[in-house]
């Protein structure tokens, strides 16, 4: 059974117009470019997106907003960018925003099997609307349903053969909860070592999760904030 | 006097104890840590995955992989961890987060906080703010008591849609320290050289005075 | 001839698929492993928190941090990764493991198992049995046709207290291969020697025997 | 804020008579054995013990059991000895048995502050008596509330300062979950390491989850099924 594949153009093969894709990383920071890219040139349309965020102008899922690749994003903050801005308020563009919480907790549910979880975010809100909620020792709480995605595309630091991948400081965040959600995860990492090599301690997303594999080339992994202090 | 930005945070930073794991929200919230006291042991956890923030990296440390919530270039103290954003957010929902800091547009005299739409202006998101409003279980608000127009923040009931409902505990503005109580907002202390009267003609909301109001001691 | 134990882990063997996940309980199930194709990638897990589980350790080699879930001092194979109980069940609940093997008391022809109480008698526990039966995608049965005392294993009602309903897919005895299909169970192969008529006999749960049954090929 | 403690003793104050606690481990494999030591020279009496297994006659929960310490367990396998068997005949001990995914996912779930979870494990079966059911997607799922324990005792491999742990290999099991789901959780390490020396990014249980932490002694380490094969 072979995960691993040569490049993002062949590991994305099958997804068509329509897909739900999830797609990792939080702002630019673990976002699997190289996968962007390969879904940018192969121009497939009609996308719902689920991601934290939604890139910036000329990078991440910026990118395939500018080709109108996306009629649908899920996130919990948006807006990083004037395109959005722009096809949002021409209708072009549909939005839901989530609580990131939320989030990431329904994805984590549809990759332990669990329908639908509890949790309190959004009580009160708007967000409430036409969910229902219920009372838990004296607090209340919203019922949200597990994603169903058809694809999830990731970004780790190192992965094996088997399909183990490992991801590096706060470029974990979504990756390793969608990597469990997809019905078909693909993972692309800056190392691809054969199995055996990492540390079965150490793993962050065990391969049973990841279905197609390949090293990623050209990271640009570019910084939204660069904040410093000078040097003493 | 008004209380400038470091000023707020140096009084919210009053409200530490040694040991507390604290979230702080982007903007004023964020200065907390620059008065944390010396010896005090206080962790800082970022929504994104990371607990033991450390201070903003030096120029030419920036690590892209390594930022905080505010999509920021950090770096981490001895004894960090990073995690996926289900731990983070199961963390902070489970109560392990001491205390929570963040801005906000609106308050009201029950708690209720409004701090991610403006009806008619783009929406950006709520990000985590739902979740920590909701989860946390000691929440300090930090804002201006007035908006841009001189329009009291502290209100009877936020004019704006919520993000969170009977959540807030207490709020430090340039003017004053205010508990949210079952009474509603009660002031607690003012700020160096403002009157209890000011206070009073910028809360709209319930506000509660009793006795002498002391002033802060920064 | 009917099959022995190692005869019937044999003919699951053959269900098995390359890149398959693969959870083996304990007794006769565990014995699959011994029967996986050459050049056929199955990884085995173990539901206490293992993928990857390799066979038995060289005498010497123990070690007992590395058990499975029947606390069987094991090894690793290489790409093996260990996990928390709760991440272990999830990937079970959620279906990404293809297949289960385990023993059981009793099945009834609509796929109840029944496999982890007697009544009158010490109970011990479902451990994660009635996880695995309700979650799994593909759950196979290995178990004796018949029970010590002659009485069949096969019924059309479980009379023990079930592990779960509806989820058993196919059962492999000493003496056959059934299906579990909406019209009960189907006879698909039979042991090397056996009647056709031996096994109608010792099953009591509705039966369909289509055509001429083939035997099974070891 | 001092985390570190000296040894079990010190490290199990404040538990009493009457207390809800977890115990890490699957079988005899990462149990916390220094603690359970402790807490059997304390003969604190009327206990609920959470944990997958009951320990065998002479060792783990076991040697609690035998000085009938025990009120309760909730456990998803247990009888592995005979004074067990000997006090639930005789009524002298409580046994509730629980699958043990749900046993899991209930820790997790306290650890994660959701209420309740839904799984399929035990529909349709005893243990779905008095249960709230729901249908999901065409298929039946039980829920399951969150556990409360006042106390949760871990066993990890390593530790740090600051309460992050590290677990080796199988002696993972319930110990994280557990971690996460204690009112107080108390932890203790193979080796315990100043803050700062573990990778942040290898961290199984954060510090935030830990409340004691101490370095263990004379681990035993007890085989329940020595199983091997001949060297070729």
């Amino acid at each position: 059974m072979k995960k691993v594949y040569d490049n993002a153009t062949d590991a994305i093969a099958g997804i068509a117009d329509g897909a739900v894709i999830m797609l990792g990383g939080f702002g630019l920071c673990g976002i699997p470019e190289n996968c962007i890219a390969a879904l940018v040139q192969k121009n497939i349309k009609q996308l719902t997106c689920i991601s934290n965020n939604a890139g910036v102008d000329d990078f991440g899922i910026g990118l395939m907003l500018q080709q109108k690749q996306v009629k649908k994003m899920i996130s919990s903050y948006v807006g990083e960018n004037a395109e959005f801005e722009r096809q949002l308020l021409s209708g072009e563009l549909e939005v839901e925003l989530i609580p990131q919480g939320t989030l990431a907790t329904r994805c984590m549910a549809a990759g332990y099997g669990m329908p639908a979880i509890y949790t309190p975010a959004g009580v009160g809100t708007e967000v409430a609307e036409g969910k229902e909620s219920r009372v838990f020792n004296g607090k209340e709480y919203l019922m949200e349903y597990a994603f169903d995605a058809d694809y999830a595309i990731v970004k780790a630091w190192k992965g094996d053969t088997a399909g183990n991948l490992i991801y590096k400081e706060a470029a974990r965040n979504f990756n390793p909860l969608m990597a469990m959600a997809g019905k078909i995860t693909i993972a692309e990492v800056e190392e691809l070592v054969p199995e055996g090599t990492l540390d079965p301690n150490q793993i962050h997303t065990p391969g049973i999760y990841v279905h197609r594999i390949f090293q990623g080339v050209d990271y640009q992994k570019r910084i939204e904030q660069r904040t410093v202090r000078t040097r003493p | 006097m008004a209380l400038d930005k470091n000023q707020i945070a140096k009084r919210i930073a009053q409200e530490l104890q040694d040991g507390y794991y604290v979230n702080l929200g982007i903007g004023i919230p964020t200065l907390v840590a620059n008065y944390i006291p010396a010896g005090m042991d206080v962790v800082l956890q970022s929504e994104n995955g990371l607990l033991g923030m450390g201070p903003f990296p030096f120029e030419g440390d920036e690590d892209p992989d390594l930022i905080n919530a505010g999509k920021q270039t950090i770096t981490t103290v001895p004894g960090s961890s990073f995690f996926d954003s289900a731990m983070s957010f199961g963390m902070i929902r489970a109560g392990k987060v001491d205390l929570t800091v963040l801005g906000a547009m609106e308050v009201s005299d029950q708690g209720d906080i409004a701090n991610w739409k403006i009806p008619g202006k783009m929406v950006k998101g709520m990000g985590g703010a739902m979740d920590l409003v909701a989860s946390a279980k000691n929440i300090i608000v930090a804002m201006m008591h007035t908006n841009p127009k001189g329009e009291s923040k502290l209100l009877p009931q936020c004019t704006l849609p919520l993000t969170g409902k009977c959540c807030v505990k207490k709020i430090v503005t340039e003017l004053a320290v205010l508990d949210v109580t079952p009474q509603g907002f009660k002031l607690l202390e003012r700020a160096p050289g403002i009157t209890t009267e000011e206070i009073i003609s910028k809360t709209a909301g319930k506000l509660v005075v009793e006795g002498e109001i002391p002033e802060m001691q920064l």
